[in-house]
């Protein structure tokens, strides 16, 4: 079963960073909105190896469900988006290779320092206590993320209702 | 208050619009399985032309109200031996019809042959599968001569033609060719070698005569 | 874990699921006979009589052979990986929603203690899967059906999500099994008439929600072939299109599963006495395999008279507007969903 | 169109305001051109639309037609007088006895003949019959564009009566050609006025039956209220006549303002649109009109069969000219009120067996026209609603 289960894992492993790859490298801009689908798909995949099943489905509801159907709206919105052609010519390569170093290592370091589970355990329901750090400790945090969400979603409408239909 | 008004209205319509198909799914059926079962056809129902071609005394009159010239008629006339036949309409039979095509793919289906058809020898039938697979099959023949009748029965007329125009190029005035049966006027050009008369819609008064027809 | 006991349990799963698939391809079959005979009826004609003898019940089946071996047409200027890939998306995130569907006390995929919300977040696959489909067939009213179907489907998730709380926040859980088990006991105990009116609410909201989900009519926009000729799916033929087609027909009836499920007892009997043998840690096999078939019988039961509803709706009502759909969504269900929510949790607080 | 609406933000001038719109219309201002036709299943036909849209409002709809053009006019100048009967069946074809009348009423009068009572009572019987199958074709495929398929082969169930009963009066189920100058083809064959009759209470709680599934179910009256409203001024500018006009409020009906045929003697009344859920002129009225005009047609059927019951059999065909031989020469026009609205034929005879011009008015060509006047602003799901509230017939619109 291990040998199953590590199959299974390196597939998701490959899919999630093949399409990451995808999203960054593709030139035209609507194939890597769509391979941002299984770029989310295959990190829910890996929440789920972490036993965290709620923040998968999250994961795949939000990431999936809102924000990448929102991009692709977005894309699908951009003018003359068949013949636009994404320039490859990388500027300033020399002084890009300064931050991108230092991102590089930082992130190996994160990789090599995490003290990483690697034993399987069973998926335990999750939800509750979530809920319950959600509405007593984490209260102030959530409710002003809500109520930031919720002024973004009031001022898009004010922006978007500006034109109005004639009355017939 | 509107607002729940709408709602209202929009529950109570949908739930009456779904009793009434509710009420409609225990309808007895209306329809019919065809191949099964067949509806009969009414008498005047127009589906296909026939003719009765012992009946067609060459009139032309089918031949000259059809808007779409779906008609193509021989006759020649009948020689004294000939077998006298008295049509429907109390006249005697005076012309073989030698060709009586009918081009049912160009036919309107308005059925002003028909109604104008004195001895009623064009009718309609009704079958109840109008199909044809090609074109050709839409194109009916009702002439009961056989190929080798007609290029004599033809040869025959030219000939007579052809005896005429020599009596009319002597000199002598013979009655014109055409002139028969009193019905048409096939008026026929000496210098045309083959006799045929081609029924085509004439300028000349239009006979509406039309007989009901009794099915 | 011991390697035989992992593989019996692989096999178990994989035999699960392919029933699973074999019921879902069954069960789309009947359904579409089942909305041929339903529209006919409806209509005072009989529906297709021919194929397969009584009351044309293979015609469907005659239908999907014709479909396989129909020529699969791609048109020259489609975005062909994009459009080859779209059903299947389509297809997958449908078929992903049957792994928590509770079809028998011990007939589910997988018992998820987030059932419910995966079942919604999965659902999202599709809508994915739909925008690809309009995207690349590279026709305009292609694009218009998967844009609108998009537009709907997000919105209608949040009806959908709110209504599906109330079952949710009586039972305390998110797991399928939990939500059913505690149905035990005829009709009374079913959720929707054991917390009138507030599950009532819920359940029509969520019913006619899910009309949307799955592009029913008054819903149809995305198809609306009046319109938009066939919405997102106008280029397809021959196999692929038969995927959006099962695809359709599957989600009507995890849509129904899902109601039948949560409000309507899942697989226990409308009077306890119809149950099948109650069983224990210990019972025998035979008594297992009987009380699940029943439960079974009793789930796909609901399950299609709801489908059936929806073909009822279908053959009966007109289709709404593009603002209306959004009107109807954000303006009065999703209102009332949110009152109801505030009511059940209020009568949950003041029952402790 | 659109236009902008005044609440700006606070500390936003107008001019700003509109040089920002500008700037961002400049940017994607693009519209997208979609063409809804020929062979579109909302056209009723072969039209083709040509819309520009913004998302999903139409900003520009230009109608193309001529994909059903068959030189009705021309092919009719190399007509007799009799034939032409025949190709006028085809111009609307749901209201074929109607476009009969028409163009019989105009040669009559040119030929300046009489017919009988009885005569002018069966026209105007299967005139009333065919004007009610042609509105159920029009208000069940309307209900089809809106979504609504029940109701449409509820209403087809209807007009296969009425085409039955034709069918057995003059064997043409669509294209009858019964109307003849100077009679008509056939006399009423036995014992169909009783079948006339018993259609009667067959076909009059369909009207409420159609009322609650579809008139006034609310989704229905969502989508056509205050939609694609066409005021009366409209409609009279553009020569839209018939029910689109009598929706927009304007009581005109030939039959009633130019009676021929004895329709002076009926007594019926002329449904107009009043506005009853939305505005006057709007898809609703036109559609509720003809469901009206429907009930109308009814009871000018009842009276025509008490007549017909009570009059002497005569022959129907007694004043058809036996030949057309002494055609007068001069010019006439000649309308009337058929199925879609005022069917009117211009004819000049100079004396010939044939018309030398037979100008055609078609009510469906006028009613087409007003399109691209009242689309701007329409979803395309109105559009759909606009098209086929007008209920074009495209074999009338390209003759």
């Amino acid at each position: 079963m291990e040998i199953l289960q590590n199959i299974v894992f390196v597939f998701f492993v490959l899919l999630t960073v093949i399409s990451a790859g995808v999203v960054v490298f593709h030139k035209r801009i609507i194939y890597s909105a769509f391979a941002l689908l299984f770029t989310f798909f295959g990190v829910a995949a890996l929440y789920v190896y972490l036993a965290a099943d709620f923040l998968a489905a999250s994961q795949v509801l939000i990431y999936v469900g809102g924000i990448l159907t929102l991009i692709i709206f977005g894309v699908f919105l951009t003018a003359k988006i068949t013949t636009l052609e994404i320039p490859d010519e990388t500027h300033q390569r020399y002084i890009a290779l300064i931050p991108v170093a230092l991102l590089g290592v930082g992130l190996f370091w994160m990789i090599f320092s995490a003290p990483w589970d690697s034993t399987l355990r069973s998926v335990e329901p999750t939800t509750k206590p979530l809920g319950k750090l959600l509405l007593t400790e984490y209260l102030v945090p959530f409710e002003v993320a809500s109520m930031l969400l919720l002024a973004a979603l009031i001022g898009a409408m004010r922006l978007a209702r500006f034109y109005k239909k004639e009355e017939v | 208050m509107s607002y729940f008004n709408d709602v209202y209205t929009g529950v109570s319509t949908v739930l009456t619009g779904m009793w009434i198909t509710f009420k409609h799914l225990f309808a007895p059926t209306i329809t019919i399985q065809y191949p099964r079962e067949k509806l009969a056809m009414y008498p005047r129902t127009r589906a296909r032309l026939v003719n009765h071609i012992e009946d067609c005394g060459f009139c032309m009159s089918c031949a000259r109200v059809c808007p779409a010239h779906i008609f193509t008629i021989k006759g020649v006339k009948m020689e004294p031996g000939d077998q006298e036949r008295i049509m429907p309409d109390g006249k005697p039979k005076k012309m073989h019809v030698i060709q009586f095509d009918i081009d049912m793919s160009k036919c309107l289906y308005c059925g002003l042959c028909v109604e104008s058809c004195d001895t009623r020898s064009l009718r309609w039938d009704q079958p109840q599968e109008l199909v044809a697979w090609n074109r050709d099959e839409m194109f009916r023949e009702f002439s009961d001569f056989t190929a080798a009748q007609r290029a004599e029965l033809m040869a025959k007329e030219e000939a007579r033609k052809a005896a005429a125009a020599a009596v009319k190029a002597a000199g002598s005035t013979g009655v014109p060719a055409g002139n028969v049966g009193g019905t048409v006027v096939p008026t026929v050009k000496p210098a045309v070698s083959s006799p045929q008369v081609i029924a085509d819609t004439p300028a000349s008064p239009v006979t509406s005569s039309v007989n009901e027809v009794k099915p | 874990m011991t390697f035989s006991t992992a593989m019996t349990s692989l096999i178990l799963k994989s035999s699960f699921a392919i029933g699973v698939v074999t019921f879902v391809s069954l069960f789309v079959l009947l359904a579409i006979w089942l909305e041929r005979k339903v529209a006919g009826h409806m209509q005072d004609r009989l529906g297709p009589m021919e194929t397969g003898g009584w009351h044309g019940w293979s015609q469907t089946i005659a239908d999907a052979i014709k479909l396989l071996i129909k020529e699969d047409i791609i048109p020259d200027a489609a975005d062909k990986p994009l459009f080859k890939l779209a059903p299947y998306i389509v297809f997958a995130g449908t078929m992903a929603s049957f792994a928590v569907i509770p079809f028998a006390a011990m007939l589910i995929g997988a018992d998820l203690n987030i059932g419910v919300y995966y079942l919604v977040a999965v659902s999202s696959l599709v809508v994915i899967g739909i925008l690809m489909a309009g995207w690349s067939s590279n026709n305009k009213w292609a694009l218009y059906g998967s844009m609108r179907s998009a537009a709907q489907m997000v919105s209608y998730e949040i009806p959908i999500g709110l209504s599906l709380l109330v079952p949710i926040m009586l039972a305390g859980s998110l797991s399928m099994g939990d939500l059913v088990g505690l149905q035990e006991g005829g009709m009374h105990h079913w959720t929707i008439f054991s917390h009138l009116p507030f599950a009532l609410i819920a359940f029509v909201i969520y019913f006619w929600a899910s009309l949307a989900e799955t592009n029913r009519t008054p819903f149809d926009l995305p198809e609306a072939e009046s319109e938009l000729v066939a919405g997102y799916h106008v280029e397809y033929s021959g196999m692929r299109f038969a995927m959006f087609f099962l695809a359709e027909y599957c989600n009507m009836f995890v849509v129904a599963a899902v109601a039948t499920a949560l409000f309507l007892g899942g697989w226990y009997a409308p009077i306890p006495f119809l149950d099948g043998p109650d069983v224990g840690a210990n019972s025998s096999m035979l008594t297992q395999i009987l009380s699940n078939g029943i439960g079974f019988f009793w789930f796909t039961f609901k399950a299609t008279m709801l489908v059936l509803v929806q073909m009822w709706l279908r053959w009966t009502l007109p289709r709404l507007r593009v603002d209306q759909l959004m009107h109807i969504c954000w303006k009065v269900f999703l209102p009332f969903s949110f009152v109801n929510v505030l009511l059940v949790s209020l009568w949950i607080a003041l029952r402790k | 169109m659109t236009t902008r609406d005044v609440d700006l933000p606070v500390g936003l001038t107008p001019e700003k305001w509109y040089e920002a719109v500008d700037a961002i219309e400049s940017v994607h201002g693009e519209k997208m051109v979609l063409q809804m036709g020929p062979q579109h299943p909302a056209t009723h036909g072969v039209l083709r639309l040509e819309l520009e849209t913004d998302g999903e409002l139409i900003v520009k709809a230009t109608p193309h037609i001529g994909y059903l053009h068959r030189c009705f006019e021309k092919v009719c100048e190399n007509m007799t007088w009799p034939q032409v009967v025949p190709y006028t069946d085809r111009l609307d074809y749901c209201g074929s006895m109607n476009n009969n009348l028409g163009y019989v009423l105009g040669a009559e009068k040119l030929f300046s003949i009489e017919v009988s009572e009885r005569v002018q009572t069966i026209r105007v019987l299967v005139c009333e019959m065919n004007r009610i199958a042609s509105h159920l074709v029009a208000v069940g495929t309307y209900g089809l564009d809106i979504g609504a398929w029940t109701p449409f082969l509820f209403l087809f169930q209807a007009r296969e009566h009425i085409l039955d009963l034709f069918d057995e009066l003059c064997g043409g189920r669509l294209l009858y050609n019964y109307i003849w100058i100077g009679g008509l083809s056939h006399d009423l064959p036995d014992g169909w006025l009783k079948k006339v009759r018993k259609f009667i209470p067959y076909f009059e709680p369909r009207i409420p039956e159609l009322n609650s599934l579809l008139s006034y179910n609310k989704i229905f009256v969502e989508r056509l209220a205050n939609v694609a409203v066409i005021p009366a001024d409209l409609a009279i500018r553009y020569g839209v006549t018939g029910p689109n006009l009598r929706g927009a409020g304007v009581a005109w009906d030939l039959r009633k303002a130019e009676p021929y045929s004895g329709y002076e003697t009926y007594e019926f009344e002329i449904p107009v649109g009043r506005g009853e859920v939305g505005t006057v002129g709007d898809c609703f009225d036109r559609y509720i009109v003809r469901v009206n005009e429907m009930v109308q047609s009814i009871r000018i059927i009842e009276q025509a069969l008490d007549r017909l019951e009570k009059m002497e059999k005569d022959d129907v065909q007694a004043a058809i000219p036996k030949t057309f031989a002494k055609v007068p020469i001069g010019e006439l026009y000649f309308r009337t009120e058929a199925t879609k609205g005022e069917l009117g034929f211009y004819i000049i005879s100079d004396g010939k067996q044939k018309p030398n011009r037979l100008k055609c008015r078609a009510p469906s060509f006028c009613a087409l026209s007003v399109i691209p006047e009242v689309s701007p602003g329409l979803l395309i799901a109105d559009m759909v609603a606009l098209i086929g509230s007008l209920d074009v017939v495209l074999g009338e619109v390209d003759r």
